[in-house]
């Protein structure tokens, strides 16, 4: 099975034609991914690569029958396309951009939530099948088919913790980078219910940091509603209280977003917590053994 | 990008929301006229972007221009917690009859914006939501139908605000709303926010903070965003783009990602070392990027060791090989570095370094062992 | 049974110490119906002939368990007060109030359908389930306990024919006036399938006018998905075209909304359709007979 | 609320959609100085509410102010399918390419603002979206969400708008939106938009209908409602707020309630009758309301005989039998009047009628009597 990502995938990319679309367009596809189309406002009829343009994402759903897309625009046209993308129909939008106003995200996210659609982002790495395909722009070479799951706000702390889990010879199911910034597309419960639901996936990985209460809502989750096994990993135990760290998200709101606290509520679930990746990865290989 | 209290209260009156008159001075005498200008008894506050300027001195009555100069001498230069007073804000005083507390945020848990309304206002608010967690009255608001009249009420009903005030209060907080949404902002907040004796609520407080990734829409208050940083490092980092900031160790880190750059100084804390700072440079680092983040880094002093963090994704190994080659060149520094390389090109750049680099850099393979050995050369230095 | 309306209604009434509010409150409860509270900002404690007044909806709802809201402020400020009363979990909104701009009904409306709550009216007379209780402004004695159920787009238009009714012995089971604008909160079809579900009722009286397209789709659902015979009149043969007739809703919208197209849609679809009011009396009476 | 073509483009003008420089002229010599202030060749339009004007000889194209002046003279005074002209709009000629059709209205089917654009405008939109749906771009807006820039864009290309001219029609179509909704309007529409030689895409016609009920949110468009009725009696029920519509029978009709109005025509044309207008003293009348309505009635000298049909619900009988015999005292009419009163206090209400009414007013028991009665006075008057 794997989540979100598989060899159904119809992958539409908006903004194909730019630089950074073109190289990871190309990239997924090389992965193994069936990318279908591209959309590129009045480059309609061109293509990239035998990839056919479209000047708007209904036009490339109806002529491709695409199912996902992938936003690749500059972060002043993003909030335009993620809804374009949610109005053409796909099942999931996977949102690559850094910088996406948060009273933007608010709306999108209420909007979204009303329906039945998914929308994996903004300001993530995307998603990875391993051996069955990927949307974003990770480092494939990285990530090896497994029964692992794997959910992060973090881009490159996802991109660690999975070379720690090769190098105890243990690969992904599918690994999620669900974003860093406030206000996200999906929350780590909306992943780990998938997980919870996919059959190849054996345990899962959860990979946090400081702001918000996301890890404590989940650490609840986790205990109500999941049979598989998690092992978690927080990061942010030195990190200045009340400084912005790179991601928005990264902002301590009150004391339930320090790391300390987030650790706590989860292993008082039940939930095994790594102090660095790498033994995050060792307690992966002993709740597998 | 958080805005000064003057900033605010100029963005507050273009809203409707009602602020006392004042004026910016950044010296004595320019405190002196803007006193005159203003008549009567006047407040003289110091500008800077951190709570308990009050008690610190920062916040003064003045009956007189003489004296509102007086006290502006006082306060101009201060230090409070750490933050040097470079403005004040002379204002008309008022005539207090209540505090009252009034904010909108982001609630990131639920996903909405939250306002929060109290009649105990004028102190800490947060003493009062522990203490007292009735007397804070919360809402939250469906940001596709807005934030309506019967919500203000609603808070306005459930704080318990005075009755003479209701009124005025419940045009605030509509006011105050839409100043949240008009101006992309992740936090608005009064407090206090003042019933006064001719019957008035005033906003006497103003406390914005701007979502930066929305300033491109924004140019008015993108001209607002001036430096407010004391430290060298962070000044040139703010003006470099780069996110960094400092705490108070000395070993200093560099990384891409702000996940792993976190993960990166909790390894170095386990390994007993210190971290000098927290730095991220980015997700799509080319070699100007790291070599501009390096400088940041190498300037300060306090840092005895560096430890280079990098997991290449979009970030190709080998550009962070060459911005470090370069960046050593044109600082000269002889401290030791620790590079560990991952990811995308990783062969490519650690032979760079292997083959370029001066002596005092040595590469490791995990990122474990490389913290280890960062801590011990900051310890060694 | 009967629908929307019955001996299970709690109401609370918003706008309760204005003249028309205090009137008809006192009205619907000498009917029978029982009102339980009144919202009137800045009047918490006092009362209203035993009724209790509220400052907002929501505390009046926590406070006396109303299940059903009736809007009675005027129209500036009763945009405001549809939400006050959806946001307080109330089953049931009827606005009695003209006047409300259409963009606010827009954005209402959307919001509304989004959720399980249903909104009469605006610009409506109410509800009355005679002999179990009323919510609006109807003239109760023109109402007489039945099998009929009946809804209409215009008020008098609707006590014309239940006087017809009467005249003829027949009686209600409910009567309801969705209203005359353009944008409300339920239409014929929202009423006609309550009617349909609803085992007191027999027959249901459907009284059009010109403008929209409401009697068509609700021509199309009767013949899809009603068993219980429907008798329709619709008003406006003699209307000119394009010009605005009292309601904004009486506005001419292509030939669609013509009373000869509507006439003529019901028809196809086997629903009869009188030519005056004492002519729909005696279709009623024949279908039931 | 319908506005004139002048008003629109100057609403348009102020949400920054292109339109052709102008000026407004009541005389022959104020368009004369107009176009002579404008400069260049100028087109000369009567402003009326109703189509056609064109093939009317309502445009007229001037190559100088003495032209101008001429053309204003010929138009001003003119009768438009019943409508005078008393104000033409002079403004700059533009040089044509190409032109398209946009509009936005609420869609009352699907409850949400639709927006229509085509490629082929300047002709009957009507005539194209009957026989060449395809030329006819359709898009329903999601009115919480609202208008979006890919919204625009996909109509562009699904309209087939020329490459050279999206850019233009897309900003135009944002504008056109905002227009839509801080106007509260019910309808905008540009017919033609224009593609100019220059390369601009310009609004060259304006129509827009403001909501009624919105008016007490718009001071400045409230200022813009003028009488455009050249009817006595609907200038008269405008003012006194009253809605009435001509028709052209002789049989008076006053009722409470649209619906019942409606059928109350109807039923008079049933009865083999010809109703002279389209009368709703409205929900709540009082006498004085009622009185206002008979006097509007009375004053038509085509209507031959009244048919009064009340059901009361709010609206009680005995107001409106005591506002009846005030009118009649006050206009001293002898035309047949017959009176149905039903509902709220309806035998107090007969009573009135029966004791203290002329011989001239009659009452029927039902509606069908009391309108083939008045019909049948009418014919005998």
């Amino acid at each position: 099975m794997a989540i979100l990502v598989d060899g159904n995938t119809k992958l539409v990319v908006q903004g194909i034609t730019g630089r950074e679309g073109t190289f990871h367009a190309l990239r997924n596809r090389a992965y193994g991914t069936n990318v279908v189309a591209g959309v590129t406002p009045g480059k309609a009829g061109q293509d990239v690569e035998g990839i056919p343009v479209f000047d708007t994402v209904r036009d490339a759903v109806e002529g491709t029958g695409a199912n996902t897309a992938m936003v690749f625009v500059p972060p002043r046209f993003a909030t335009d396309a993620i809804y374009e993308a949610l109005e053409s129909g796909v099942d999931l939008v996977v949102c690559i951009t850094e910088g996406i106003p948060a009273h933007d995200m608010l709306r999108i996210y209420t909007h979204l939530k009303r329906g039945d659609q998914t929308l994996i982002g903004p300001n993530c790495p995307g998603v990875i099948s391993p051996g069955k395909g990927t949307v974003g722009i990770m480092p494939t070479q990285v990530f090896n088919p497994g029964r692992v799951g794997l959910v992060s706000r973090s881009g490159t702390l996802t991109y660690q913790i999975s070379k720690e889990l090769a190098l105890l010879g243990i690969g992904q199911s599918t690994v999620v980078g669900i974003g860093g910034d406030p206000i996200v597309g999906s929350s780590f419960i909306d992943i780990l219910s998938r997980f919870e639901a996919d059959d190849e996936t054996d345990l899962v990985v959860m990979v946090g940091e400081i702001g918000g209460n996301e890890e404590e809502k989940a650490a609840e989750y986790i205990s109500q509603n999941m049979s598989t096994p998690v092992v978690s990993y927080i990061a942010g135990f030195q990190a200045p209280p009340g400084k912005q760290m790179g991601h928005a998200g990264a902002i301590i709101t009150g004391s339930s977003g320090t790391a300390q606290g987030k650790k706590e509520a989860l292993e008082a679930k039940g939930v095994r917590v790594g102090t660095n990746p790498t033994e995050v990865a060792e307690l992966v290989r002993d709740a597998l053994s | 990008m958080d805005l000064f209290e003057y900033q605010g209260k100029q963005l507050f009156a273009r809203h409707g929301i009602p602020v006392p008159s004042g004026e910016v001075a950044e010296t004595p005498e320019a405190a002196r006229s803007a006193a005159e200008r203003i008549g009567g008894k006047v407040v003289v506050k110091a500008q800077v972007q951190v709570g308990g300027r009050g008690k610190a001195g920062g916040i003064k009555l003045a009956d007189t221009p003489a004296e509102a100069e007086e006290h502006a001498r006082a306060i101009l230069g201060m230090d409070i917690k750490g933050h040097t007073v470079h403005t004040v804000w002379i204002e008309a005083a008022s005539a207090i009859v209540k505090e009252y507390y009034a904010s909108i945020t982001f609630d990131r848990g639920e996903k909405k914006p939250l306002v929060m309304l109290s009649a105990m206002g004028g102190v800490d608010i947060e003493e009062v939501a522990a203490s007292n967690p009735e007397a804070l009255a919360r809402l939250h608001v469906d940001p596709l139908t807005g934030f309506q009249a019967h919500h203000a009420r609603w808070l306005v009903s459930n704080a318990k605000i005075d009755v003479g005030a209701q009124k005025g209060v419940v045009a605030i907080l509509q006011q105050l709303y839409a100043a949240f949404i008009d101006l992309d902002a992740m936090l608005v907040e009064i407090n206090p926010l003042i019933w006064t004796e001719s019957g008035d609520v005033v906003a006497l407080d103003a406390k914005v903070t701007i979502d930066n990734n929305a300033l491109y829409r924004h140019s008015d208050l993108a001209e607002m965003q001036q430096s407010v940083t004391e430290d060298e490092q962070e000044r040139m980092a703010q003006e470099r783009g780069v996110t960094y900031v400092k705490l108070d160790g000395d070993v200093g880190i560099l990384g891409n990602g702000a996940g792993l750059v976190m993960s990166t100084l909790d390894v170095v804390a386990l390994a007993g070392g210190r971290p000098a700072n927290f730095l991220d440079a980015g997700g799509g680092s080319q070699a100007d990027e790291v070599v501009t983040a390096l400088e940041v880094l190498l300037s300060d002093t306090k840092v005895k060791s560096l430890l280079i963090n990098i997991f290449g994704g979009i970030t190709r190994c080998d550009e962070v090989a060459k911005g470090l080659l370069t960046a050593l060149d044109k600082m000269n520094a002889t401290l030791p570095i620790v590079v560990r390389l991952d990811g995308t090109n990783e062969e490519e750049g650690r032979k760079i370094i292997a083959e370029q680099a001066p002596d005092n850099v040595v590469v490791e393979q995990t990122m474990l062992s490389a913290a280890q050995r960062a801590v011990e050369l900051a310890k060694g230095a």
